[in-house]
């Protein structure tokens, strides 16, 4: 007995003491934490934003946005010009960039890659908005492609489709059934994926003949975490390097956390309140139970004026947001816009309450005047505060809000079917405009039927549809600015929705392991979720005195010492036991 | 003809498994397309064509049909999130359940059926109050809090998420002994709550037995008394609760799915918990069919476990 | 020569509550001595401070020798020891005191090994007239007879020469019961055991002991001879435990007045039962004629009560016919209902006949609130109750079953029957669980009701000494067939059958 | 000697669960009068988020600056009474089935126990899961996921008491009066099936009340009420673990803990009760 004992306090100890065996030389790694799941390794299938992210550095686009100022740079193609009535684009992409596995990149697999989502349904999946509007795609040869489309298109210096190799992807068969998970996959970015295990973990290899240089370290993790909690928790650890998505109250909570720098980034996201304006499918049918009273826009702006925007962005962003106006961030300089003086509504309820009394909608008896739902979607921290703060502001001014907090897919249903009065909504946008904007035209109202619809806010307005028409063809930047800005004034004027705050992308990272990363725009910019991979390519690491990763071996020892202190007090009480089970029965 | 008679039962019981699994996520309200290409720029036509993809365009019993065959040939469907089978989403998570569930159950076993045993011979007794008041407490505790209680005491003595570090090196024994860090917490996690009500189940069927005569008879035989429990209480006693314990395996489910999402243990719960958030329903569905067909087929092994170690329930 | 067993002023108490007090005994070797009382009487826990076997709660004074060391004193090694080596036990209810999860094999075979006894279990098996292939058994394999044949053969596996039967025979067939018996009986003589047999069956003792010891309320009361306890009972309850056993054939003991031919009530024709593929009741012809007693009699699974519950529409026949008072009985609706009033069911255990949470005057009210009977509810109950010879009848009526003893309770089952003033009672076992002191009270009580009220009776029991006590006919069942039937004279006197005269012969006698 | 004294045991932790229970129903029903609204109210909330618990409020604050004592007491009513409507739904489903089943035999008892085991093997928080995703959001759907989901351990236990009970003799005899199912059902099945039903009550009020906090945890949960569940999901969605904030953490965990644990104290004491003594 007493040698088992020995033995085993001989492992636990063993087990408890003894450093996992370090090799001498380590690569240094990048560890980033990933909140959301990665859905598919297939560039064509994959939708989810983190999938996106890990396609940008496994890929190169056509073009890619600059880092310092998103202005459109350099992709595969160095060269790019179209024809004089804008439906032709021919690009070059120069000699001297190689795939992963060598093989030369060249115009034919730019042709490749997008004659194959013309032509496959399933290859459209991902990114088929940007080849709707082609009508050809050919390599003239081995660094001329030739673009063809329908009808002018102002985003062909945004196509966000990541480039295939042709080798490799015209021997993949059925694209739904590809994974595109042999290892090593073959791309043309700054980086290899090497290792992918669903739900756990990503290992990129740095790759070492990217055509910019290879990045400064050797290899980039992306570790899958539940929330952004334990990804917190973990980054204050040391345990992964770089965060993003924080929640206000955990960025704060790494607030002088020594070898965690923050990074608090303008991001891409609004978030705003729908108002429904009384929705139509595209024939003029009505559609859905919205509140007929939302119709008239003067009650539409009395709520905006009741909405104390400054209190929801101090309370509930804690901070870190901007005010909201216009659909398109800050982060986008030019295309942003603010209300001047004589637009601009300031928060004052005493003035939407005499809106309000003006438009024939007098409070009751009861101090009230009318009704109104909010729906949110539950588990949203946002909605779940937010909403708090609107059901306290309308009521003072004598609308007492119903509001229920549903499921994503609730929350989906309603506002598609238009089943709704106010609900909150949010969007990320994209350098080019075109798609936000696009949201708010009379066009994305649903069918008869009441599908097929992809509109927003049930929008519809003359002014607004002449003024996207307008954008959609002006190839002058200074004007298309302008008719944009046009645009978010009316869209402010008829509030069919509140711009209620641009999101600030909360980061951060472990300025212990890299002292340094590429922020884009250069000012205030994110470091994950770019319109680009210059974040993480651009990482440098610190100098190292010694490797920290420190994750806690001790755990190891004070449980084999519970252990062993278990299993001596199982024995002791067995011998115990055994030593005077003879006078006892 | 109790054979056939259970494995009847079994093959019933998934069927009707099957059946609530389709139709639970059929009356859902909301459009799944929709949810699937929220926040991306996609037309209605792009829409119509996911749901041809996902055949959500047919009539019911048309698709319940489908869905009935593809599940009798091992085919779950297809998930949104991943657009990949069901089933091989499921596969591919199912090591890491398998690891954990098992590690903790055989654990909670072991020690949940010596503390039951100790407590009950001797009822009554400092040991007995104390199990039995420790089980209890942990019986009321929720296992999340419990996991999220021991991340926060146990600091950074323990990696806080997942199964293994990406920077370990590749031999084995690394390997092991860096999952094997990993396990601790989520294991003890599981392990507690588990423990707990197989040391109280153990309790009263050994309680159940203490009275009886057969006791009484190997005791008048001369038997020392840990011998009468040894030989004869416990191999009583223990057949109930054996049977409980795989009766309970349903627990143990709900407490891997609660482990997991607290530990981000990437296994078939912390699968269930991103369906959840999704939702992707076929996943959903495809999980519930799969985590309900286990359980059901724990019960019949269980079952025939149970005609095997008793001789009473031969003859019937 | 020391006494085998000598009990010294023995008093068990169990919290405030004495079960045995004072009570001295010996035992010399070879002597068999057997132990009669009623239930709780204190007989068991005596066999049990033998072997120092009672639970921890009982407090134990006084001294229990076995060959003349004192149990009570002894190392717990000492005992384990002496238990089974020295003194064994067979215990009553075989089917609980062996471990069903083991083979009869080997339980007969651990004490032999713990104490080094050599032997085999086979020859054990073959004492007690068992086959050697009945060691590979478990005991849920076995029947009642056979179970307790194990016990015997484990009782003597270490060459005890003290062996303490406590109630062996009990639950088992009069038929079975004579077989035990006989074996145990032989192997104490052959083997010069002493015995101490305990039974609340005075003629069971009779039948194997020389000599008796009577407890009452854990005293001994009284010890002798067998034979001379039982002709001439000194103490009071002694004689009540005797004339619970009535002599077929003694007409001291036959309380039945003389009937002429009734009129028949009750007509059973051709009534066959089956349980799914097994017949229980195989074409029965009975009749129960006005203000007459009849008595079925036969071993346990002769179908005899599933005649009974088909009488009543408990059951529904396969084929046959129930006629009452010319009427043939509906099998459902209004009509059965009406039936029921006019017969009634009085069952063997009247503790569990009762529902433990209904007052003695719901349980009594309870056929009146079914039927919807008009009138002073309360003067009905009271009526009936005193005529179960409950008296004062408001005494009771507020009691809860547990609070009354077992014949009172018996009492209130015949007063919940009563109460709906029946022509005929179904009486299944009606006297078998009670002590023997109150037995001849509810017989007697059953024999007033038929004189005062022509009340009919079909009495269903295993104990033919009960039939001859109270019955003016019966009629002997076997293997769902009636195989013999008329006057209890002519049947238990001279009997025709063959298994008439089995069961007769398997009565013990005094 | 020892029985005694465990009984005696039973009854006083059993009498200490039930203080714990009536403080908890106290709190419950005092606290929505007492607290008022704008102390939970985030809008009006003035103290600082994350406070260590101190002078002013002493279990801390939470992420928004609320009080977390008071969000604790605003959050036992919801807790207890989720916990006791799906419980009563539960165990009234239970009984029923286990009425049925076990008092009228062939077809429909067959069925009826087919679908009681088919739901007993079920895992019912994966069953509890999946109904709470399908329906709204709300406290309904709550207590229908748990309700629905926990009913056929009472449902077998209920059965198999029906049965013991129709196999007495006094039913027999009540049979033999001429009673019939009702009156067999409401005389005698249901009375004593009745003190069993209540000891399965209040441990199924236990286990609806972790099932709650572990629905409400995952995210399922009515997002407009405060519940014990409910403050642990946002304790961990705004981080408490790795701000430490024990403050926030520990309350509502030991509160479920505190009032689980009571209702199984007096369950057991009651079963101590009910159940006759060997």
């Amino acid at each position: 007995m007493r040698v088992k004992l020995c033995a085993l306090l001989a492992v636990a100890t063993t087990l408890g003491l003894s450093a996992p065996p370090a090799p001498a030389q380590q690569p240094v790694v990048l560890k980033v934490a990933i909140v959301q799941q990665i859905d598919s390794m297939n560039p064509f299938l994959a939708v989810f934003q983190s999938s996106t992210e890990v396609g940008r550095l496994m890929y190169d686009y056509l073009t890619a946005y600059s880092a310092s100022d998103q202005s459109v740079t350099e992709g595969l193609a160095n060269r790019w010009e179209p024809s004089a009535d804008k439906l032709t684009w021919t690009f070059t992409v120069p000699e001297g960039k190689k795939w992963s596995d060598g093989v030369p990149i060249t115009a034919r697999d730019v042709a490749f890659t997008f004659t194959l989502m013309m032509t496959d349904e399933v290859a459209r999946t991902a990114n088929g908005s940007f080849v709707a509007n082609f009508s050809s795609v050919t390599a003239t040869d081995d660094r001329t492609v030739v673009i063809t489309t329908k009808a002018p298109q102002v985003t062909m210096l945004a196509l966000d489709v990541p480039i295939v190799p042709k080798h490799v992807w015209e021997k993949a068969g059925s694209i739904k059934d590809y994974a595109n998970d042999r290892m090593p996959v073959v791309g043309s970015g700054p980086f290899v994926l090497s290792e992918h295990v669903p739900g756990q973990f990503i290992k990129l290899k740095a790759n070492k003949d990217y055509w910019r240089g290879a990045a400064k370290f050797d290899e980039l993790h992306f570790v899958y975490f539940q929330n952004s909690d334990a990804a917190v928790q973990a980054l204050g650890k040391g345990e992964i390097d770089l965060v993003n998505r924080m929640a206000p109250a955990q960025f704060d909570s790494l607030q002088g956390k020594p070898g965690v720098t923050r990074n608090k980034a303008q991001g891409r996201r609004f978030t705003e309140l729908m108002i429904n304006p009384g929705a139509q499918t595209r024939t003029g049918e009505p559609i859905g139970d919205g509140s007929p009273v939302l119709r008239d826009v003067r009650v539409r702006r009395a709520i905006a004026r009741a909405i104390d925007l400054d209190a929801l962005i101090a309370r509930v962003n804690l901070g870190y947001a901007e005010k909201g106006a216009g659909l398109v961030p800050p982060v986008f300089g030019k295309y942003h816009w603010q209300p001047g003086a004589a637009e601009l509504r300031t928060f004052d309820p005493a003035a939407a309450n005499a809106a309000l009394d003006a438009a024939g909608l007098p409070r009751k008896a009861d101090g009230t005047r009318f009704p109104l739902r909010l729906i949110g979607r539950a588990g949203r921290a946002y909605d779940e505060q937010a909403s708090e703060y609107l059901k306290r502001s309308l009521g003072d001014i004598g609308i007492p809000l119903d509001v229920r907090l549903v499921s994503d897919n609730q929350l989906n249903e309603s506002t598609t079917a238009a089943t709704y009065d106010l609900a909150f909504s949010g969007w990320s946008t994209n350098i080019d405009p075109d798609f936000v904007l696009s949201l708010h035209t009379c066009a994305q109202r649903p069918g008869a039927d009441g599908k097929g619809g992809t509109t927003d806010t049930y929008f519809c307005d003359e002014t607004y549809d002449r003024l996207y028409a307008q954008q959609l063809s002006e190839f002058d930047e200074a004007k298309r600015v302008e008719i944009v800005k046009q645009m978010q004034a009316r869209f402010y004027d008829q509030v069919p929705a509140v711009v209620l705050a641009y999101d600030n992308a909360l980061e951060g990272y472990r300025s212990d392991h890299f002292a340094k990363f590429t922020t884009q725009p250069a000012q205030g910019g994110v470091i994950m979720a770019q319109n680009g991979m210059w974040g993480y390519y651009g990482a440098e690491p610190a100098v190292r005195t010694s490797q920290a990763g420190s994750t806690g071996w001790g755990g190891f020892a004070v449980a084999g010492a519970a252990v062993a202190v278990l299993v001596l007090a199982f024995v002791v009480v067995t011998r115990r036991r055994k030593a005077t089970a003879g006078e006892r029965e | 003809m109790r054979l056939a008679g259970r494995f009847g039962g079994a093959a019933l019981s998934l069927l009707m498994v099957a059946v609530l699994g389709f139709f639970l996520f059929r009356v859902v309200p909301g459009d799944p397309v929709v949810s699937m290409t929220r926040g991306r720029p996609t037309t209605a036509a792009m829409q119509a064509e996911l749901r041809a993809q996902f055949g959500l365009d047919r009539s019911l019993p048309e698709q319940f049909w489908s869905y009935f065959t593809s599940l009798l040939r091992g085919d779950l469907g297809t998930s949104f999130t991943f657009r990949r089978p069901v089933a091989d989403v499921i596969l591919e998570r199912l090591g890491p359940t398998v690891l954990l569930v098992g590690t903790a159950t055989l654990i909670a076993v072991l020690l949940g059926l010596w503390l039951g045993v100790r407590s009950a011979w001797r009822r009554g007794s400092a040991f007995d109050r104390v199990t039995t008041g420790v089980s209890l407490t942990l019986w009321a505790v929720p296992t999340f809090w419990l996991g999220m209680l021991l991340m926060m005491v146990t600091g950074d003595l323990f990696p806080s998420r997942g199964m293994r570090d990406t920077d370990t090196a590749p031999d084995f024994v690394s390997q092991a002994l860096d999952v094997g860090h990993h396990l601790v917490l989520p294991s003890v996690t599981l392990v507690a709550v588990v423990c707990a009500e197989y040391a109280l189940v153990m309790r009263s069927s050994l309680l159940e037995e203490m009275h009886a005569p057969y006791l009484t008879t190997a005791r008048a035989k001369g038997l020392r008394d840990d011998l009468v429990r040894r030989r004869h209480a416990v191999p009583n006693a223990v057949l109930p609760a054996i049977t409980l314990v795989f009766l309970r395996f349903g627990l143990v489910v709900a407490g891997a799915i609660t482990t997991e999402t607290v530990f981000s243990w990437p296994g078939l719960g912390l699968l269930f918990y991103d369906a959840l958030t999704g939702p992707d329903y076929f996943l959903l569905q495809g999980l519930l069919v799969v985590t309900a067909g286990a359980v059901v087929v724990m019960n019949l092994l269980a079952d025939l476990l149970h005609g095997v170690l008793d001789p009473r329930v031969k003859v019937v | 020569m020391n006494p085998l067993l000598e009990l010294r002023n023995l008093t068990v108490h169990y919290g405030p509550k004495c079960v045995v007090n004072d009570v001295n005994l010996t035992l010399a070797p070879g002597q068999t001595l057997g132990l009669a009382g009623e239930s709780g009487s204190g007989k068991s826990t005596v066999a049990m401070a033998v072997l120092r076997l009672l639970p921890r709660a009982a407090r134990v004074r006084g001294e229990v020798l076995l060959d003349g060391d004192d149990v009570a004193t002894m190392s717990w090694g000492r005992l384990r020891a002496v238990r089974w080596a020295s003194a064994s036990i067979v215990f009553q209810g075989a089917m609980h005191s062996l471990n069903p999860v083991h083979r009869v094999g080997d339980q007969i075979a651990e004490p032999m090994r713990l104490h080094g006894t050599p032997g085999s279990v086979a020859e054990l098996l073959e004492q007690v007239e068992l086959p050697r292939e009945k060691a590979r058994a478990y005991p849920h394999e076995l029947s009642g007879g056979q179970r307790q044949r194990v016990m015997i053969a484990m009782a003597l596996a270490c060459g005890p020469r003290l062996v303490i039967a406590d109630e062996p025979t009990t639950a088992l067939d009069v038929v079975v019961q004579a077989q035990v018996l006989a074996v145990l009986g032989r192997l104490v003589a052959e083997q010069d055991l002493g015995l101490l047999m305990i039974s609340h069956d005075l003629s069971v003792l009779a039948e194997t002991c020389d000599d008796l010891a009577v407890m009452h309320r854990g005293e001994l009361v009284e010890r002798g001879r067998t034979r001379e306890v039982i002709a001439n009972p000194r103490h009071p309850h002694t004689a009540a435990l005797t004339a619970a056993f009535p002599v077929i054939g003694d007409p001291a003991h036959r309380w039945a007045e003389p009937a002429g031919e009734p009129e028949p009530l009750l007509e059973v024709r051709d009534l066959v039962v089956d349980y799914g593929r097994t017949r229980a009741v195989d074409g029965v012809d009975l009749t129960v004629g006005r203000g007459e007693i009849v008595a079925l009699v036969g071993q346990s699974g002769s179908g005899k009560t599933t005649l009974a519950r088909t009488i009543m529409g408990l059951r529904t026949p396969s084929s046959g016919r129930v006629i009452f008072d010319g009427a043939e009985v509906a099998r459902t609706g209004r009509a059965l209902k009406a039936f029921r009033r006019q017969v009634q069911l009085v069952l063997q255990d009247p503790s569990s006949a009762l529902n433990p949470r209904h007052a003695v005057f719901d349980a009594v009210a309870e056929g009146l609130r079914v039927h919807g009977v008009p009138g002073d509810e309360e003067a009905l109950v009271t009526a009936a109750v005193e005529r179960a010879e409950l008296r004062p009848a408001s005494l009771y009526l507020e009691s809860l079953p547990h609070e009354l003893s077992g014949g009172q309770q018996q009492r209130v089952v015949i007063a919940g029957a009563l109460v709906l003033g029946p022509r005929l009672l179904v009486a299944d076992e009606p006297v078998a669980s009670l002590d023997a002191s109150v037995r001849g009270e509810v017989v007697a009580l059953l024999l007033r009701l038929r004189r005062e009220l022509g009340l009919a009776s079909l009495i269903i029991t295993h104990d033919l000494g009960l039939a001859w006590q109270i019955a003016d006919r019966v009629a002997v069942m076997h293997q769902g067939t009636i195989v013999e039937q008329g006057s209890v004279e002519k049947v238990l006197l001279a009997p025709s059958h063959d298994y008439t005269r089995a069961l007769l012969r398997a009565v013990p006698r005094v | 000697m020892s029985t005694f004294r465990a009984g005696l045991l039973a009854q006083r932790t059993g009498t200490a669960g039930a203080a714990v229970l009536v403080a908890a129903a106290v709190i419950a029903l005092v606290a929505p009068l007492l607290i008022p609204a704008d102390a939970l109210d985030v809008t009006r909330v003035t103290a600082a988020a994350w406070q260590l618990p101190g002078a002013g409020h002493w279990l801390g604050t939470d992420h928004t600056g609320r009080s977390v004592a008071l969000l604790m007491a605003q959050g036992t009513g919801t807790s207890l009474f989720v916990g006791l409507t799906a419980a009563v739904l539960s165990v009234g489903i239970g009984t029923l089935v286990g009425v049925l089943s076990g008092h009228f035999g062939g077809l429909l008892a067959g069925a009826l126990l087919r679908v009681t085991d088919f739901f007993l093997v079920l895992p019912a928080l994966v069953l509890a899961i999946a109904l709470s995703t399908v329906l709204p959001r709300g406290l309904g759907t709550i207590i229908l996921a748990i309700g629905l989901t926990s009913w056929p351990s009472t449902a077998r236990m209920v059965r198999a008491q029906t049965l013991t009970i129709e196999a007495r003799p006094f039913v027999e005899r009540a049979r033999a009066l001429g009673g019939g199912h009702a009156h067999v059902i409401g005389r005698h099945v249901l009375p004593s099936v009745v003190p069993l039903v209540l000891v399965n009550a209040t441990l199924a009020v236990a286990s609806a009340i972790v099932a709650e906090s572990t629905l409400a945890f995952l995210g399922l949960g009515d997002p407009t009420r405060i519940s014990w569940g409910a403050l642990l999901h946002q304790a961990q969605l705004h981080g408490a673990v790795p701000q430490r904030a024990w403050w926030y953490l520990l309350p509502p965990g030991l509160a479920i803990v505190a009032v689980v644990l009571a209702f199984t104290l007096v369950g057991r004491a009651l079963e101590a009760v009910v159940t006759p003594k060997r």
